[in-house]
């Protein structure tokens, strides 16, 4: 005898507290079961592509600082490969390895975030993310000793980075390269091998390879599924054929792989850090770059490894001070294609934990 | 067997329960402020400023606003134009910047406050009086030559004017950075972390 | 005195709340007023020195009971509007009518010897030892001398609680 | 007929004090000091009954309410010293007039009834919530002579007065017209009727050994606390108990990072508070009936017995704050199948040994109890490990088959 029941139908967001911004999900449950989702957003649309085609090479930096606002270094770096793609302007070497170093903490307070946040939609109650933000912090720190700001960092110019690194960013990144191994030991000791954690996340939202690879999903979330693509290997940028560094790749692609790999990529991250301080020798940190970059009429797209994904810039130039056309491929709106195959048929509380496990900025999204 | 992970994650919060938090109390107890931060008031040498406006021009959000007249002064040693107006509208500022590398003459610097709350938008807009009244306590921020100093514009005195140039910077060197010659006295020449 | 006072006031509010229950047209409402009533009884049979009663009366009925019933209502379409007349209300009447009638014939002319018994043999002692120690009593009553109708009754529920998960079993194919 | 009151020290002081103790030889013994006639003529006995009942259960309730606001102060200090940081540290020394701080807020707030709820039930939902965790306090034995009341079915009282507050959640919940509230009403239903069975099968353990409902005798009955003798009984009960107050990690009920806020989304101003401080509370209540039922009540040596209760009560909140600080949450299916197949075969096995070691040992003697504490101690472990396993992992997702048309435009 089957129970007739009545679809109920929730606007979940953009007001809501794991919504990781103004996120809208429209969701038709069955009881607590999702029988379908419709993402809404454009809540936090600023018309930064618009923005970059009014300002000059240079300015178009401090919009990227605010796309995805906890990997602003990762954005600077991408957004500046894509200007020296299309100015034809090769870096000195050791603003590629600052910049790396500066990609790569920032990779670090990405998955911070993103594992903090996981694990609070999971319901432990802030006690990871506090301790996750702890360890930003002293990330932060660092940033602003290197360039004085440690959200919208503004570091890196086209041609290199403004100023090289202070002398006493460089105890202060060896004592954090040392830490944080230790740090990252106490989360996965807080909650890795927690069962609760185990019976939420194994096997739940699985994404399969090739549906992802489909929906052109990258990042961590792609790697969870077991698809080793990571554009540090696949087509090294700056420096990144010269370290030494693993993919790590996940199981089956549920979101315990998805919290793990992220886990096992902060580790491979200090490692690239550490072999990056090793190898970094004195020398320019800026090419001779006009002021006024007019790069020749052309198109060139720059892509690098996002902390959440292959972020990407394509700049069309038509020999003046900015950009003709400016256009984002940002990882998290691309991720949040799959977001209804993975919730559909789970439960509510599944659903918000899958959403998390994907982790998505809404400045990205929206841009 | 199920429930060890448990208890370890018991003993995790137990281990955080008795170390020192990690809080710092913000009024009292301040984190420690490096000196490149780039914060606000800014700090500007009207001796050196030609008003070319370069800052203004370079600012992404166009908050800086600069009115001139022709002072009659001596055009070759750059004080041909006197300012009537400099505002800064810190209320829509982000801090990037831009300004002070767009500088040519090492005129303008970024501060290293960052409490500035006010009752009025208006009075977030801060005036050429102000800025000529204020300390000057420079931020390092792409100035390299303060840095070498090891100013600390938390600490330290102000810096009049004639301190603050940028003599000694490479990047104005006839040489280019990069060139045999050029990064000699003050290109940073540590080797990174040692 | 106070106990009289106490009487007629949780008698009263009783029969409002049942009346309630019936007149009431939203179901939700209703349920919360059926609640109600279910405490005022609960707070009569304190008065009559059977907390045990009184305390199981407010565990099952206004704790499990009443949640089950809101849990029904819940199901039902048009909780404010709540159930329409239709054409048995004359034969509805008429039978709670009669089943009402019969329920106050029987209470009057039965004899009810339980109390009797216990205060004939041993006289107010005994009757003490009863009040004060009901869970006991109770036990013993329920698991000594009538344990096959309390054994019968439970698989009874048995039953009941496999039938229920029978019926309302997801299948999954 | 005695009392129920009798045996309460403070309520025979007032009630001697003020009534004529001539025919009261049972409450105001004749040998004793307190022996002499109250300010009230005869007659008037009924008068010193109720103003001495009054007494006390204002009392009572009063220092309730104090402690209940110091314990919102203790738990977000002792949850920021968890999560390293501070807490609330700014009203007052050490920010303790947070509490204050915080009831001033909320009655200040705009007290907001949505337009799509059921208005009576929503103004009524906080006053039923915080009742019970009230009435509990009525049998709760917190020192030496010191109780509103001996009942003799105390705990039974208890089990059934806590019941109620699934009711004014659900009440909360359906009458706000809110959908996250509607979900956490039907979540609380089904959680804390599921969670009521295993507790109310572990208390049955404690009873067989005691041999007595009513909590006074349960504490006096314990030669060693019953947390030794019992303690799977001791598991079950604080998991299900943490379950029935919405406590991680079975706080689905307010699953913030879900549904909001649960059953009280809508609820603004104090009638906000009244359900903070009925849950509070209810941690505080609930750590009394643990300490009173596992660890021997008021009784200790040397401090006063009020003083060690207190202790004993503070000491199992910070186990729960300790858990709360420490878990995720649990999902709704994971949640129900920890209920049905994890506490209560072991609540059941909890009983089966119990009622074999009281009929089989001599429980008057100490070194049976230390024997049976030792063989309830393996029997837990191993019950723990065994039933373990029935909690899932992962689960499977229901079969749904997806439309193409999302859900706007099959609208």
């Amino acid at each position: 005898m089957p129970i007739r029941t009545e679809p109920v139908t929730v606007n979940l967001g953009p007001q809501h507290p794991s919504t990781h911004g103004v996120f809208r999900l429209r969701v038709t449950f069955d009881g607590e079961v999702v029988l379908d989702v419709e993402p809404v957003f454009g809540y936090l649309h600023r018309g930064s592509e618009k923005l970059g085609e009014e300002r000059t090479y240079t300015q178009v930096i401090t919009l990227t600082d605010r796309l995805d606002y906890v990997s602003a270094m990762t954005n600077n770096q991408a957004y500046v490969i894509a200007c020296e793609k299309l100015a034809g302007i090769v870096a000195p070497e050791r603003a590629m390895y600052l910049r790396v170093i500066a990609a790569e903490l920032q990779r670090l307070v990405s998955h911070l975030v993103a594992t903090g946040f996981f694990l609070n939609d999971l319901g432990a109650f802030a006690t990871p993310l506090m301790y996750c933000f702890r360890e930003r912090e002293s990330v932060m720190d660092l940033f602003e000793m290197l360039c004085g700001a440690r959200i919208t960092v503004s570091y890196m110019r086209v041609g290199g980075v403004f100023q090289d690194a202070p002398e006493e960013f460089w105890p202060a990144l060896n004592t954090f390269t040392t830490d944080m191994p230790h740090y990252l030991d106490e989360y996965e000791q807080l909650l890795t091998s927690n069962e609760i954690l185990l019976t939420r996340t194994k096997g739940v939202g699985i994404l399969t390879t090739e549906k992802a690879l489909n929906c052109s999903v990258t990042g961590p979330v792609l790697r969870s599924t077991g698809f080793p693509w990571d554009l540090r290997k696949v087509d090294p940028y700056e420096i990144y054929d010269r370290v030494q560094f693993d993919v790590p790749v996940g199981e089956q692609g549920d979101n315990y792989d998805r919290y793990k790999v992220r886990i096992m990529e902060m580790r491979q991250s200090i490692r690239i850090i550490d072999q990056c301080v090793q190898q970094i020798h004195p020398g320019p940190v800026k090419a001779d770059v006009p002021a006024l970059l007019r790069p020749p009429p052309g198109d060139a797209y720059g892509r690098i490894e996002g902390p959440k994904g292959e972020l990407g810039f394509y700049l069309v130039s038509d020999g003046g001070i900015a950009p003709y056309r400016f256009k984002i491929r940002s990882p998290s709106f691309i991720n949040l294609t799959v977001l209804r195959d993975l919730l559909i048929g789970w439960k509510l509380a599944d659903m918000i934990v899958t959403f998390g496990s994907i982790d998505i900025n809404m400045g990205e999204v929206d841009r | 067997m199920y429930g060890l992970g448990i208890l370890n994650g018991f003993l995790v919060t137990m281990k955080n329960f008795i170390k020192k938090p990690v809080t710092i109390q913000y009024p009292e107890e301040r984190n420690p402020q490096h000196p490149r931060f780039r914060g606000e008031e800014f700090v500007w040498y009207e001796d050196r400023c030609t008003a070319c406006a370069s800052c203004a021009k370079y600012c992404p959000l166009g908050i800086i606003k600069i009115v001139t007249h022709p002072s009659g002064g001596k055009l070759p040693e750059g004080d041909a134009y006197a300012i009537d107006v400099f505002d800064i509208d810190i209320g829509r500022c982000m801090f990037c910047g831009l300004c002070v590398e767009a500088c040519p003459y090492d005129a303008l610097f970024m501060g290293s406050g960052f409490e500035e709350s006010k009752y009025k938008r208006a009075d977030l807009v801060i005036h050429a009086d102000r800025l000529r009244a204020a300390e000057k306590h420079p931020s390092t921020w792409f100035r390299p030559q303060l840095e070498g100093r090891g100013y600390d514009p938390q600490s330290d005195a102000p810096v009049p004017w004639k301190e603050a140039g940028r003599e000694s910077w490479p990047h104005h060197l006839p040489q280019r950075p990069g060139e045999p010659g050029a990064d000699g006295a003050d290109a940073p020449s540590s080797p990174a972390g040692h | 005195m106070v106990q009289e006072m106490f009487f007629w006031l949780l008698a009263a509010v009783s029969v409002a709340s049942a009346l309630a229950v019936i007149r009431l047209h939203d179901l939700f409402r209703a349920a919360l007023m059926l609640v109600v009533t279910f405490f005022t009884v609960a707070g009569l049979l304190i008065l009559l020195n059977a907390e045990f009663l009184a305390v199981v009366q407010v565990l099952i009925y206004a704790g499990a009971i009443s949640v089950l019933i809101i849990f029904a209502v819940l199901l039902t379409r048009d909780v404010e509007k709540g159930n329409r007349p239709n054409r048995l209300r004359v034969p509805a009447l008429l039978a709670s009518g009669l089943i009402g009638v019969f329920l106050v014939f029987v209470a009057l002319q039965k004899e009810w010897p339980l109390l009797e018994d216990v205060l004939s043999k041993d006289s107010l002692a005994r009757a003490e030892e009863v009040f004060t120690t009901t869970p006991q009593w109770l036990a013993g009553l329920l698991l000594r001398e009538w344990v096959l109708p309390f054994e019968v009754a439970s698989v009874l529920l048995l039953a009941a609680i496999l039938g229920a998960i029978v019926l309302v079993r997801e299948r999954h194919p | 007929m005695p009392s129920p009151l009798e045996g309460n020290a403070l309520f025979r002081g007032i009630y001697c004090w003020l009534a004529a103790n001539k025919g009261n030889a049972l409450q105001c013994p004749p040998d004793g000091p307190a022996f002499k006639d109250g300010w009230l003529p005869l007659g008037w006995e009924w008068l010193a009954y109720t103003i001495a009942a009054l007494a006390i259960v204002m009392l009572v309730v009063n220092a309730f309410m104090v402690l209940a606001t110091i314990y919102t102060y203790v738990e977000r200090r002792l949850l920021g010293r968890f999560q390293s940081r501070l807490g609330p540290n700014r009203a007052g020394p050490f920010g303790l007039l947070q509490p204050i701080a915080d009831a001033i807020k909320l009655l200040a707030k705009e007290d907001l009834v949505p337009a799509g709820a059921d208005r009576w039930v929503f103004n009524l939902a906080p006053v039923v919530m915080v009742v019970p965790v009230i009435l509990v306090l009525a049998v709760l034995p917190f020192g030496r002579h010191s109780f509103v009341a001996d009942v003799n079915i105390g705990i039974l009282y208890v089990v059934a007065v806590t019941s109620i507050s699934t009711l004014a959640m659900f009440m909360a919940g359906f009458s706000s017209g809110n959908r996250y509230a509607m979900f956490g009403g039907m979540r609380a239903v089904a959680q804390l009727i599921s969670y009521e069975i295993p507790v109310v099968l572990s208390i049955v353990g404690v009873l067989l050994l005691a041999g007595s409902l009513s909590l006074v005798s349960i504490v006096e009955a314990q030669r060693i606390p019953y947390i030794l003798l019992q303690p799977l009984g001791f598991f079950v009960f604080m998991a299900g108990s943490s379950a029935e107050m919405n406590r991680s990690p079975f706080d689905l009920v307010e699953a913030e990072s879900e549904i909001v806020s649960g059953y009280h989304t809508e609820y603004s101003g104090m009638k906000f508070g009244v359900f903070q401080l009925a849950e509070f509370g209810a941690v505080l209540t609930t750590s009394g009936i643990m300490a009173t039922l596992f660890l021997k009540g008021w009784e200790g040596p040397v401090l006063p017995s009020h003083l060690w209760f207190l202790i004993k009560v503070f000491l199992f909140a910070f186990l729960f704050i300790w858990v709360r600080a420490t878990l995720p949450r649990l999902r709704l299916d994971q949640v129900m199948a920890f209920a049905w197949k994890f506490l209560l075969p072991l609540s059941l096995i909890n009983i089966f040994i119990t009622a074999i070691e009281v009929l089989a040992l001599d429980t008057t003697k100490l070194a049976n109890l230390w024997l049976m504490a030792g063989i309830n101690m393996a029997v837990a472990v191993l019950g723990i490990a065994a039933f373990s396993r029935f909690v899932r992992l992962g689960g499977k997702p229901r079969d749904i088959t997806i439309e193409i048309p999302m859900a706007s435009e099959a609208r």
